[in-house]
């Protein structure tokens, strides 16, 4: 599913953010990032994401090296790789509804039925009673449930979560990884960057452990590799 | 609910108010730039049809003998048909005189007992032109004291002044459509930048990139297109109001003709959608351009 | 190393690059349009002054008698000279007449010995002219077939036609006025789009108004004057090149005086200036009335 | 130092968030204020930095009615004011110590000392490799690391912070947190909103906790009380 080959990358010419990295992610599986703040994992989220390009090694989605994509195929196999952003991103313009179903829309399905969908999951996210809101009207919280749901929606094969549960407490913050695994029992391969130790601690997953530019391969990536090769 | 809205919020800013005001006016200063070139131009025409290829041959009167006025306009006119490069000459009926001469004289005057001299207006053909000095070196044997004059040299100058005067009105018209190309990439510009977020989250969620161009491009389209109409029904009314007020005082011949061809009118009819188009295409290759820096 | 940084980054904005270009062509054609003006209003006042209250007596030739065409004259200047509304009546040399007819019957004729009708030029006061008809009659008593020509009223038609183009161009002005104050609000409000969260925070952490609008409006000043300047500098050089070709096919009277008085251009010098004024304040009114909406 | 009476806030004509809300927090006191998401945490910051006024009630700020103030004295007022924003809100065209300097630029102080005592701030809170980074090229912890020490720059009298530890682990957010603590024993009232009821947990201070609409004054309330009173 997404396969690391000596991957090395950096700004620009700034230094080294990730270095030699390899590893493999099985369809299905799910995986913790770990690491400090500024070790690397936003980065290498965005790589995944086919944001940002690696400064040296290879990698490979969905069994093809994304090196050689065309930006059309990079366009078609962005909607099979749902992104929870570290900051959100959403647009401030439509409604918490609206942007919960803009991925279904950019990939052109435009059934009536969705819209219920798009409704339910709101309401599972608990905002059953804002799904009319523009995010500069939600709270913090609120905005992060959103982002959620729209990396969600479209029952993406690969989602990629950067610290989404930075601005909820510990309930919630169970809730929505229980989100997760659901979606990840359904076939979803699964990663999720974050600080929240005692949330890692809870789901026995393997952890992918940065430790800025020289990467430890924790206990938890232990585990990786067995899941991953 | 989802669909019918834009995903790029462009109708709300500032843009959707603005830039219609600027293409109309844009347009509408064109459109008075291009009818002024063209009025120019038919004018020019007017005069070189009318008097490049002409000369004068003027006969003073006899004031003794009635007979021998005819006489030595014969003799001129035998002269003249024999020549080369000599297409046409043809003595200019009295009439037609007096009404030259009336704008100077008066009407009653023109009409009364003044003895004229006679002009011969003499076609020559340009290409193959007569040596005009042997030619009045013959003219003044054949009848004393006539005399041969060369419009070329005088309209040559108003000519230039209507040349240059059409040239500035083509720089203008030229300026017009670079400002439109400035405004309208400023704007598509400024649009990227304060949706850059937008943008990019659509591209970040598999969006193409002619999704993201094509909201862009239909925006100014129909601003443009807007604008445009908008300027052109402007400028046709004042030039309406113009030719009206230019025929009342029609007879002076250096009033230029406002009276365009059909050509003429689709030529400042395409002008809107000149500019309605500019601005799409400038948008759609500045969206496209912005994209493509995107990974 | 924190000193000399803009808090608002205006001159990374596509606005640093475009809006000179826009003043700079605004005031192009707002020069050549107030140039356009200022002639056609020195030709008018030309016309005015030379013909406005002129009225010319025409006694054509007796061809029989020389010396009675003299008494003739002596008889209508006679009349004239008792009229109450009559300021001046004065005949015109048999030179000036000839200077005036050469365009028309060409140089050597009128040289000649072409016997010429005698022209009064006659200054009537136009508060409390004479009764034209009565004169009319009264010269012809005095004089068989003198007539009298009123210039007013082919003159009234070359005015109007003259002050409708002035105020064409003054259209024209105002227009390009109007579009640079739409120009540098829409600019204004873009830059606040853009940096909305840049002038919220410097709100929130307790700049003044004053503060937030003066990186704004001294932005807008410096980037209206830099291509207002550039704009009058090729308007002036456009102005300076016609003029040349204007004078040098100078001799026809329909031709605009491009030569301006130094008020005039004064007035021409200022449109940068005002342009970048213009902006200035249209800048800091917004970007303060934008301010205001924030708690 | 800050005064709540009977103080209700709503956005518009929504439902209400805020309801009749009192107490009053003594100079130099050290709050929490908890809640769960969209419970009202940030708009009851947003009412003391003057970005809301209230719907009901009055609030007083350095014994002075925040009713009565004109533009000019909130203006002066908001720079003994430090504020941590939820989201940050660095300009993205300064670098990180031209972010932290600019409250020290509006107020005026042009010191150049002021840039020295910059960089050591920065430092203590781990950027001092990052200095002349312009925030889009931090990390999310990295960038709230800037605003926090944006907030503290001016040693305001008054510091709010909103959710300040979000985007950071769990041994950065205890050092943000004594860095707070240092600046209250300064002299520096602090109130911060958070959902880590561990980090709550290990500080003992008086917590607000917010409900919804109907405020509930909880056990660490009580010692508010204590405090305020
Ligand atoms: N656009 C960028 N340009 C240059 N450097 C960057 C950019 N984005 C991040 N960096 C740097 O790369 C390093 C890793 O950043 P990254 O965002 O991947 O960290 P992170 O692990 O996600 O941290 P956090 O937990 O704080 O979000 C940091 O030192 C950061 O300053
Ligand atoms: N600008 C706004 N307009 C309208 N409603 C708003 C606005 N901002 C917040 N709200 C609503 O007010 C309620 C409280 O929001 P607030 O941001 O204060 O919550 P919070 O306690 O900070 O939550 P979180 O922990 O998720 O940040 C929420 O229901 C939210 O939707
Ligand atoms: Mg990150
Ligand atoms: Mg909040």
């Amino acid at each position: 599913m997404v396969r690391f080959e000596n991957v090395t990358f950096r700004y620009d010419a700034g230094p080294y953010v990730l270095r030699d990295l390899s590893f493999h992610l099985r369809p299905g599986s799910f995986h913790f990032v770990l690491g400090a703040s500024g070790a690397g994992k936003s980065s290498l989220l965005q790589l995944m994401y086919l944001w940002q390009r690696p400064s040296g090694g290879a990698i490979s989605l969905f069994g093809r090296d994304v090196g050689e994509l065309s930006r059309q195929d990079k366009a078609v196999m962005r909607r099979r790789i749902g992104v929870v952003f570290q900051d959100f991103r959403l647009l401030d313009h439509l409604s918490a509804l609206e942007n919960v179903a803009l991925p279904l829309r950019v990939a052109g399905r435009r059934n009536s039925s969705l819209d219920e969908h798009v409704v339910e999951l709101l309401s599972w996210v608990g905002l059953g009673d804002h799904i009319h809101a523009l995010p500069p009207t939600l709270s913090g919280g609120q905005q992060q449930r959103v982002a959620i749901a729209r990396a969600v929606i479209a029952r993406p094969s690969l989602l990629l979560a950067d610290e989404p549960t930075g601005n909820v407490d510990d309930r919630l913050a169970l809730r929505l990884l229980y989100l997760f695994e659901e979606l990840n029992k359904m076939g979803t391969t699964v990663v999720i960057a974050t600080h929240n130790e005692q949330l890692v601690e809870r789901f026995p997953h393997p952890v992918i452990r940065l430790a800025g530019s020289d990467n430890m391969i924790s206990g938890g990536t232990r585990r990786t590799a067995g899941a991953g090769r | 609910m989802i669909v019918g809205r834009r995903d790029v919020p462009l109708d709300n800013d500032a843009s959707a108010r603005f830039l219609p005001w600027l293409i109309g006016f844009m347009v509408y200063l064109a459109a008075l730039a291009l009818a002024a070139a063209i009025a120019v131009s038919n004018l020019t025409e007017r005069w070189d049809k009318g008097l490049s290829d002409q000369v004068t041959v003027q006969v003073p009167p006899d004031i003794e003998s009635d007979g021998g006025q005819d006489a030595r306009v014969q003799a001129v006119l035998e002269v003249l048909r024999g020549k080369v490069g000599v297409v046409r000459a043809r003595p200019v009926e009295p009439a037609r005189m007096r009404e030259l001469l009336e704008p100077w004289l008066g009407s009653q005057a023109a009409t009364g007992d003044l003895p004229l001299p006679s002009l011969i207006a003499v076609t020559v053909d340009r290409g193959d032109p007569p040596d005009l000095d042997a030619l009045r070196a013959e003219l003044r044997e054949a009848a004393p004291g006539a005399t041969l004059d060369d419009h070329q040299r005088t309209l040559g100058r108003l000519l230039e002044i209507a040349h240059s005067l059409q040239l500035l009105a083509m720089l203008v018209v030229a300026l017009i459509a670079g400002a439109a190309v400035v405004t309208v990439v400023f704007v598509t510009r400024t649009g990227l930048a304060v949706h850059r977020q937008v943008i990019e989250l659509l591209h970040l969620i598999g969006a193409r990139d002619g999704y993201v161009a094509s909201q862009f491009q239909r925006h100014a389209l129909r601003l443009g297109l807007a604008g445009g109409v908008a300027g052109l029904a402007l400028a046709a009314a004042t030039l309406f109001g113009l030719s009206k007020v230019f025929e009342s005082g029609g007879e002076a011949a250096v009033i230029p003709d406002l009276s365009l061809s059909p050509l003429q009118w689709a030529i400042l009819g395409a002008t809107p959608v000149a500019a309605a188009l500019v601005a799409m295409l400038t948008a759609r290759f500045t969206v496209l351009r912005t994209l493509a820096r995107l990974s």
